[in-house]
């Protein structure tokens, strides 16, 4: 175990595998979880899986760009989260339960 | 011992990311979130985004998730989700197949084109290494050179939120519930 | 004086516009006299314009007076002109002479009426277009008229337009007219694409010279015939005819008898030329309709009851005659019968009306009767008029319907067969129409109470106004025959006057049968009008012999009735047809689409369904599908 | 005004900046909102007729012309000219609006109907006058908003299937012309050596394979088919002008149809000479079935409006005959036809309306003996009648009958059994009149008011321009011919189209050949 820990190093791809794999994991909750601020928690999964790639990527290939991304995506996930509490806010003023699939307005 | 911090990370984004999905509780989905957010901030400082990490840990972890409590609280809706019953039929096992489908394909992309990658830390730039906040000089210097345009356009959208949000927020007359 | 014939025009068109404008403040009767004054200077200017063309050499009797030009691109130049020629001046002479009078008979006719100012508008703007369709120097200023008259004509027929047969009547001479008009512009086209010119000069000189093919000439020369089919009542148009009789009487004495329905002769005679480098068989067409449109016409006359309907088929059979003249290639002899038939048919419609005038309006003459003693000189004129167009000798009619029989004969001895049943039939109704009217017993206190007449109903003679006219109309029909005897060359005086622009085109009967043994014919002519009168006299007089008066004649052959019910009937249901077709086919193939593309987003809209998490759901695929395709387009 | 000024360009900012100016004023001040409108109008109107005034007859070419670059990169120029074709237009565009702003007055609403009003002024008037493919293009589909609006806030009963009618139907003949446009822009890049959207430059330098060419013409044809409209396209026109409040009729009838056929003329004809020769049987066989059915389909009407909007497919039925019959004549009529249709018709419409004011309701067998209590009106009703039947002496007569006289020579069938037209004509309009007019009023029509000053005023100006165009069409044919005949050597010189020649046989003295 130990020779493995000394031995064996964790590569970028390593990362890559485990952001898909947030990323996997962040789509389905989006698409199972009916409350929206757990929905909210979801997209900031994914958000986050997509900095680890970038983040991995950019020490891959020396290039800081790619955390220059993940500092921009955090300042917007920031202000969406904002905006996105703001709304489920004033939507709950009139609606008791919380439930996205009762927010169906522009069923066609 | 990079391999022993990457598993400890790896579990801990995993397993808070499981948990989001799957506790009905939403203020224990919230603490599941800060699990993942501190997860991937350790895998930051690993890559040496020293600055990124700081932010994710206090922005993310800090004042994000802080927020999504106080709605929970403010809204009251602390209350357990059912997620026994789901009205969308077959939902759940499209989902999943989704979700697997996009971490497959993405996997499968990511280790078809592996030898393209190198190995780990390959091209990065050791000089920058030596001083303990090199990470933070060089992304200033490339936030305030060559993003400044787009830099300054993100505090605009900081303050079209915020004035966004107070507005939305804010009981008004016509629309409000009449308290 | 020649220069000025546009005065001829120009002064009912002032008057016209005069009363437009002041005819409320003119009021009865000062409305009537301006108009009658306008139609009896532009007579006086006509006189004038007639003297100075008879103090000219054959030659020199040609004048176009050009207004301004009308019509000019590219090659089309059509000048707003008048031309003065025998001819156009003949017909202007009695168009304002005949014109006149029934303008001066109309103040005593039309007295009291409501829209007594109205009436003398349109019968001025009636004598301007009429006067611009026989003084147009090409065929679109006669069209010009041509059309003119057909409006007044419809603004006439359907005055008193609250009645609706009145109204249905005039529509139905405008609409039939029209049909005729379609005719005349044909012929134009195809006189403009032939000639390259629409003015009567450069047609009938091409013509003349030969530089329009027969089968061109054919064809304006058909087109033309059916034009003046419509404007002249011949068949299948004339059924207007009967029913403009719904309007004023004068206005059926001046438009329906002795200027407007002529004009279709006219325009053949005027442009005889092209007529005459037809095929010859466009001749025969002519004739042969003429003579069985007289011939059908007097004997559907022959059994009507009313007064003015006996005088409007006998119209339409002497129109028939006239074209039967044309047809056979006397056009002399055609316009010296129009203009004689002008003097007594205006004459009996006029004294027509001073009858139902005095009758206060009734038209059936079998409620008259004895009338001759209560309208002394309504009677006598009348009595004249009946004479001149039995062809009595020596009143006008004889003469002028002598001459046209004379070339029919030439032409075509079956032609000439009808035309003699025709005259036969012609002295016949008309006597029985004396008779009915002004002999025999007074019938108009039998039904004076069924008819709500009310106070004193006997039948009274005319004011002056109205019985001026027939006196002097009567006078034009005893000697109207003068203009053309057929005694010698000499006092063939119309022929020699109309000769400048009949020349070409008249036909030569000298060397023929029939010239040679003119006596002959005539003494038939005269026998037969004779025994015609003494048959009605016998009929009608003594009543020793039963009436015949069969319903289908009275019926006009069923023929209007029957055009009217496939008009109606099929004609109808087939114009309902398209309409519905429209609306239901052409816009519901519209309407159709919208329906399927509507019903096809129906369908489409159930996919929003408003579940966000299936909207999740679907973004999610549609990432599986791109990566997937990304991902394996290398290996595939 | 000094003959450099931009005239055609404040043709049609003028309006713009009137439509513009009403939207800022406030609501509370409406007399305002009606002088602006009225001065905007008249100012327009006024223009024209100097235009009309200073217009050189002589010159067949485009006058007054107005070009600075627009969108270089891709050609797009704002290219303005007026000649012989589109002068009258201009200014029976110039004249028809300020009668209905000053004639007609909304139900409601003043404000926005001016507006929309003046900004459809402006569309029309740029159809017109551009001289550059994607401008025109762009004027073309301006107009549809504010007619949308129109017909849709103003209109009656059935106003919003009508103006979603009327819109969807034009717009999708307009996405074909679209494409057109930018293929003909594109190809044409070939003979000309860069991107241009300029008409002058495409059709004279340019020139297309036969099937390109073809293609390209459909294209064009399919937009102006609707907008004319040609039989059967035509179904959006009689929901459409039953629908529309009175101005948006009249408007729509007087100058909106003609930018169908001016297309014809301008984008049919000259931009794609060989192909019109080529789709020429086509059209005319279209024209002559949309005269005899468009009147058929009027006779049978029992709305009195719907009734005067199937005589326009009639009548347009003649126009685009003339135009495709392509001789002088029948050119020179079709023009004059398109201006004299927007004046009878207008007319019509317009006394129509009135009569809706009146009794409140179109419905011919509702109506009955107008004429004894109303003497005037059907007077004037009468004499616009007479125009759309086309009475010689007024102006309907001239236009129609140098377009069959001119299709004659070239079209000879055809004009034949168009003529006919002329019978229908009479009929259905005789035929209305007298179930209108005629007859013995019942009570509801007993009380149908006289014309008002005001309405006779307005309908005098029409009437006045019917007959003196009537009677003296020369001063329009001078200016309009020398274009038109530039137009027919175009075609001529572009395709293998030979124009027929009447023969010129010198008429000799009459008198000279009596004497033989």
């Amino acid at each position: 175990m130990s020779f493995m820990l000394s031995v064996v190093q964790p590569t970028s791809t390593w990362y890559l595998v485990l952001s898909a794999v947030l990323f996997g994991i962040g789509t389905i909750g989006v698409m199972v979880r009916r409350n929206p601020l757990i929905m909210f928690m979801c997209i900031e999964l994914m958000l986050n899986a997509v900095n680890l790639s970038f983040v991995a990527l950019s020490s891959q290939i020396a290039n800081i760009d790619g955390q220059v991304v993940v500092f921009f995506v955090l300042v917007v996930a920031a202000a969406e989260v904002v905006v996105g509490l703001g709304i489920i806010v004033s939507i709950m003023r009139r609606r008791t339960s919380l439930t996205v699939d009762d927010m169906s307005g522009l069923k066609g | 011992m990079e391999l022993f911090v990457f598993i400890v990370a790896a579990a801990m984004v995993l397993g808070g990311a499981l948990g989001v999905v799957t506790r009905s509780n939403p203020v224990h989905a919230a603490m599941s979130l800060v699990l993942t957010l501190f997860g991937i901030a350790v895998m930051f400082v690993s890559h040496n985004a020293h600055f990124l990490a700081a932010v994710q840990v206090i922005v993310y972890a800090g004042a994000i998730v802080v927020l999504f409590l106080f709605v929970i609280m403010l809204l009251g809706v602390d209350k357990a989700e059912d997620l026994s019953v789901e009205p969308i039929t077959n939902q759940r096992p499209l989902a999943a197949i989704i979700g697997v489908g996009i971490s497959a394909i993405v996997i499968a992309a990511i280790v078809s084109s592996r030898a393209g990658l190198g190995a780990s830390g390959e091209g990065v730039d050791k000089t920058t290494l030596e001083s303990p906040d090199a990470n933070i000089r060089q992304l200033a210097r490339v936030i305030f050179s060559d993003n400044v345009f787009a830099f300054e356009l993100t505090s605009v959208l900081l303050l079209v939120a915020v004035i966004g949000t107070v507005v939305m927020a804010r009981k008004t007359k016509a629309v409000g519930t009449g308290k | 004086m020649l220069d000025l014939v546009w005065l001829i025009p120009a002064l009912p068109l002032a008057g016209f516009l005069l009363i437009l404008l002041f005819g409320r403040i003119l009021g009865e009767p000062r409305a009537g006299i301006l108009a009658t004054a306008m139609a009896a200077s532009a007579f006086v200017v006509t006189v004038g314009v007639y003297l100075d063309l008879l103090s000219r050499t054959a030659e020199e009797r040609h004048h176009v007076v050009t207004l301004f030009s009308w019509l000019p691109v590219g090659t089309l130049h059509v000048d707003m002109a008048l031309l003065a020629d025998p001819l156009s001046i003949t017909m202007a002479l009695f168009v304002t002479g005949i014109g006149s009078l029934i303008h001066l008979y109309s103040i005593g006719y039309m007295h009291g009426d409501p829209k007594f100012s109205k009436f003398f508008l349109y019968l001025n703007l009636f004598v301007f277009s009429m006067l611009m369709l026989v003084l147009g120097e090409n065929l679109l200023v006669t069209f010009l008229g041509w059309e003119g008259v057909g409006a007044c004509s419809y603004f006439l027929i359907s005055f008193w337009h609250t009645r609706d047969s009145a109204a249905t009547a005039g529509k139905k001479a405008f609409v039939t007219n029209r049909v005729g008009d379609w005719g005349m512009m044909v012929a134009m086209f195809l006189a403009f694409s032939a000639v390259g010119t629409l003015s009567y000069e450069g047609i009938n000189a091409a013509a003349d010279g030969g530089k329009i093919a027969a089968v061109t000439a054919t064809g304006i020369a058909m087109m033309l015939f059916v034009g003046a089919c419509g404007k002249s009542a011949q068949l299948p148009l004339y059924i207007w005819l009967p029913d403009a009789m719904e309007g004023p009487t004068p206005v059926s004495a001046l438009i329906h008898a002795a200027t407007m329905v002529t004009s279709g002769v006219f325009l053949l005679t005027r442009m005889a030329p092209v007529l005459h480098a037809s095929y010859p068989w466009a001749g025969d067409v002519i004739a042969t309709v003429g003579a069985l449109t007289a011939l059908f016409a007097a004997t559907v006359a022959v059994a009507q009851t009313d007064i003015k309907k006996v005088l409007a088929y006998s119209t339409v059979s002497q129109l028939g005659f006239m074209f039967l003249a044309i047809g056979s290639g006397a056009y002399v002899a055609a316009i010296f019968h129009m203009v004689t038939h002008a003097f007594f048919k205006a004459l009996l419609f006029l004294g027509s009306g001073s009858v139902i005038h005095g009758m206060h309006h009734e038209q059936d003459m079998r409620k008259m009767g004895a009338l001759r003693k209560l309208m002394p000189v309504t009677g006598f004129t009348f009595i004249i008029g009946w004479l001149a167009i039995a062809g009595i000798p020596p009143f006008a009619g004889f003469w002028s319907k002598d001459e046209v029989l004379l070339y029919a004969f030439a032409n075509n001895r079956l032609l000439w067969l009808i035309g003699v049943i025709t005259a036969l039939l012609t002295a016949y109704y008309m006597t029985r129409q004396v008779i009915m009217v002004f002999f025999g017993e007074a019938r108009w206190n039998d039904h004076a109470e069924e008819n709500g007449a009310h106070g004193d109903h006997t039948p009274h003679e005319s004011p002056w106004t109205m019985v001026t006219p027939l006196v002097v109309l009567a006078g034009l029909s005893i000697v109207g025959g003068a203009m053309q005897l057929p005694f010698s060359k000499s006092t063939k005086f119309l022929e020699h006057w109309l000769e400048p622009v009949v020349h070409h085109s008249e036909v030569s009967i000298a060397d023929t049968w029939a010239y040679s043994n003119k006596w002959l014919l005539l003494v038939v002519a005269i026998l037969i009008a004779v025994s015609g009168v003494v048959a009605a006299i016998a009929v009608y007089s003594k009543g020793k012999f039963k009436i015949i008066e069969p319903q289908i004649l009275a019926d006009a052959w069923r023929y209007d009735s029957a055009v009217s019910a496939i008009v109606g009937g099929p004609g109808r249901a087939a114009f309902g047809g398209v309409a519905a077709f429209d609306a239901k086919i052409v816009d519901g193939a519209v309407n159709g689409i919208g329906t399927e593309v509507r019903a096809a987003s129906g369908l489409l809209r159930k996919v929003q369904s408003g579940l966000v998490r299936s909207y999740a759901f679907v973004i999610g695929l549609g990432a599986v599908a791109l990566l997937a395709w990304f991902l394996l387009r290398g290996i595939l | 005004m000094h003959a450099s000024f931009p005239i055609l360009t404040a043709l049609i900012l003028l309006p713009i900046l009137g439509a513009v100016l009403i939207t800022i004023v406030s609501n509370k001040y409406l007399e305002l909102v009606k002088v602006i409108a009225m001065v905007f109008s008249v100012g327009v109107g006024g223009m024209s007729i100097w235009l009309l005034a200073s217009f050189k007859s002589a010159d067949s070419g485009f006058q007054y012309v107005s070009q600075h670059d627009w969108v270089t990169s891709w050609g797009i120029s704002w290219h303005l000219g007026v000649d012989g074709v589109s002068l009258f237009l201009v200014v029976l565009t110039g004249i028809l609006f300020p009668l209905v702003i000053l004639g007609v007055d909304p139900h409601h609403d003043h404000k926005r109907y001016l507006a929309w009003l003046l900004l459809l002024e402006a569309g029309v008037m740029g159809s017109f006058l551009s001289l550059d493919l994607f401008l025109f293009f762009i004027f073309f589909e301006i107009v549809l908003v504010p007619m949308y609006f129109l017909i849709g806030g103003w209109g009656y009963d059935k106003r919003v299937y009508a103006a979603t009618k009327f819109f969807l139907y034009t717009m999708l003949g307009s996405a074909f012309m679209l494409v057109g446009i930018i293929a003909t822009a594109v190809l044409a890049r070939r003979d000309i050596g860069y991107l241009t959207f300029d008409l002058v430059t495409i059709a004279e330098q340019a020139s297309f394979a036969t099937n390109t060419g073809r293609w390209l013409f459909v294209s064009f044809a399919i937009a102006f088919a609707v907008k004319v409209p040609i039989f059967p396209l035509h179904t959006w026109l009689p929901d459409a002008h039953t629908q529309a409040p009175t101005g948006g009729s009249v408007i729509l009838a007087g100058v909106l149809l003609k930018m169908g056929t001016y297309g014809f003329l301008r984008f049919g004809l000259y931009l794609f000479p060989a192909a019109a020769v080529w789709a020429k049987p086509v059209l005319l066989t279209l024209a002559v079935i949309g005269i005899i059915y468009g009147a058929i389909a009027a006779t049978m009407q029992t709305d009195l409006k719907r009734l005067v909007a199937y005589s326009s497919v009639a009548h347009l039925g003649f126009i685009v005959l003339g135009i495709f019959a392509i001789t002088s004549q029948s050119l020179t009529g079709s023009v004059m036809q398109m201006v004299n249709h927007g004046i009878s018709t207008g007319a019509l419409f317009l006394l129509v309306g009135m009569i809706y004011e009146r009794r409140h309701t179109r419905e011919i067998a509702e109506l009955r003996g107008i004429q004894s209590v109303a003497p005037i009106f059907s007077a004037a009703f009468m004499i616009v009648m007479l125009s759309s039947i086309g009475v010689p002496g007024l102006n309907g007569f001239v236009g129609e009958f140098l377009i069959l006289i001119g299709s004659f020579q070239s079209a000879r069938w055809w004009t034949i059994v168009a003529a006919t037209g002329v019978i229908l004509a009479a009929l259905y309009l005789l035929w209305a009149y007298q179930r209108v007019f005629h007859g013995e009023p019942d009570e509801a029509n007993s009380t149908f008011a006289e014309m008002t000053l005001r309405e006779g005023a307005l309908i005098m100006v029409f009437i006045g321009l019917i007959g003196f165009t009537g009677v003296y069409p020369k001063p329009m044919l001078e200016r309009i011919e020398p274009s038109v005949d530039k137009l027919v050597e175009h075609v001529v010189s572009h395709s293998d189209y030979k124009a027929p020649t009447t023969p010129k046989i010198i008429a000799e003295p009459h008198g000279e050949k009596v004497g033989e």
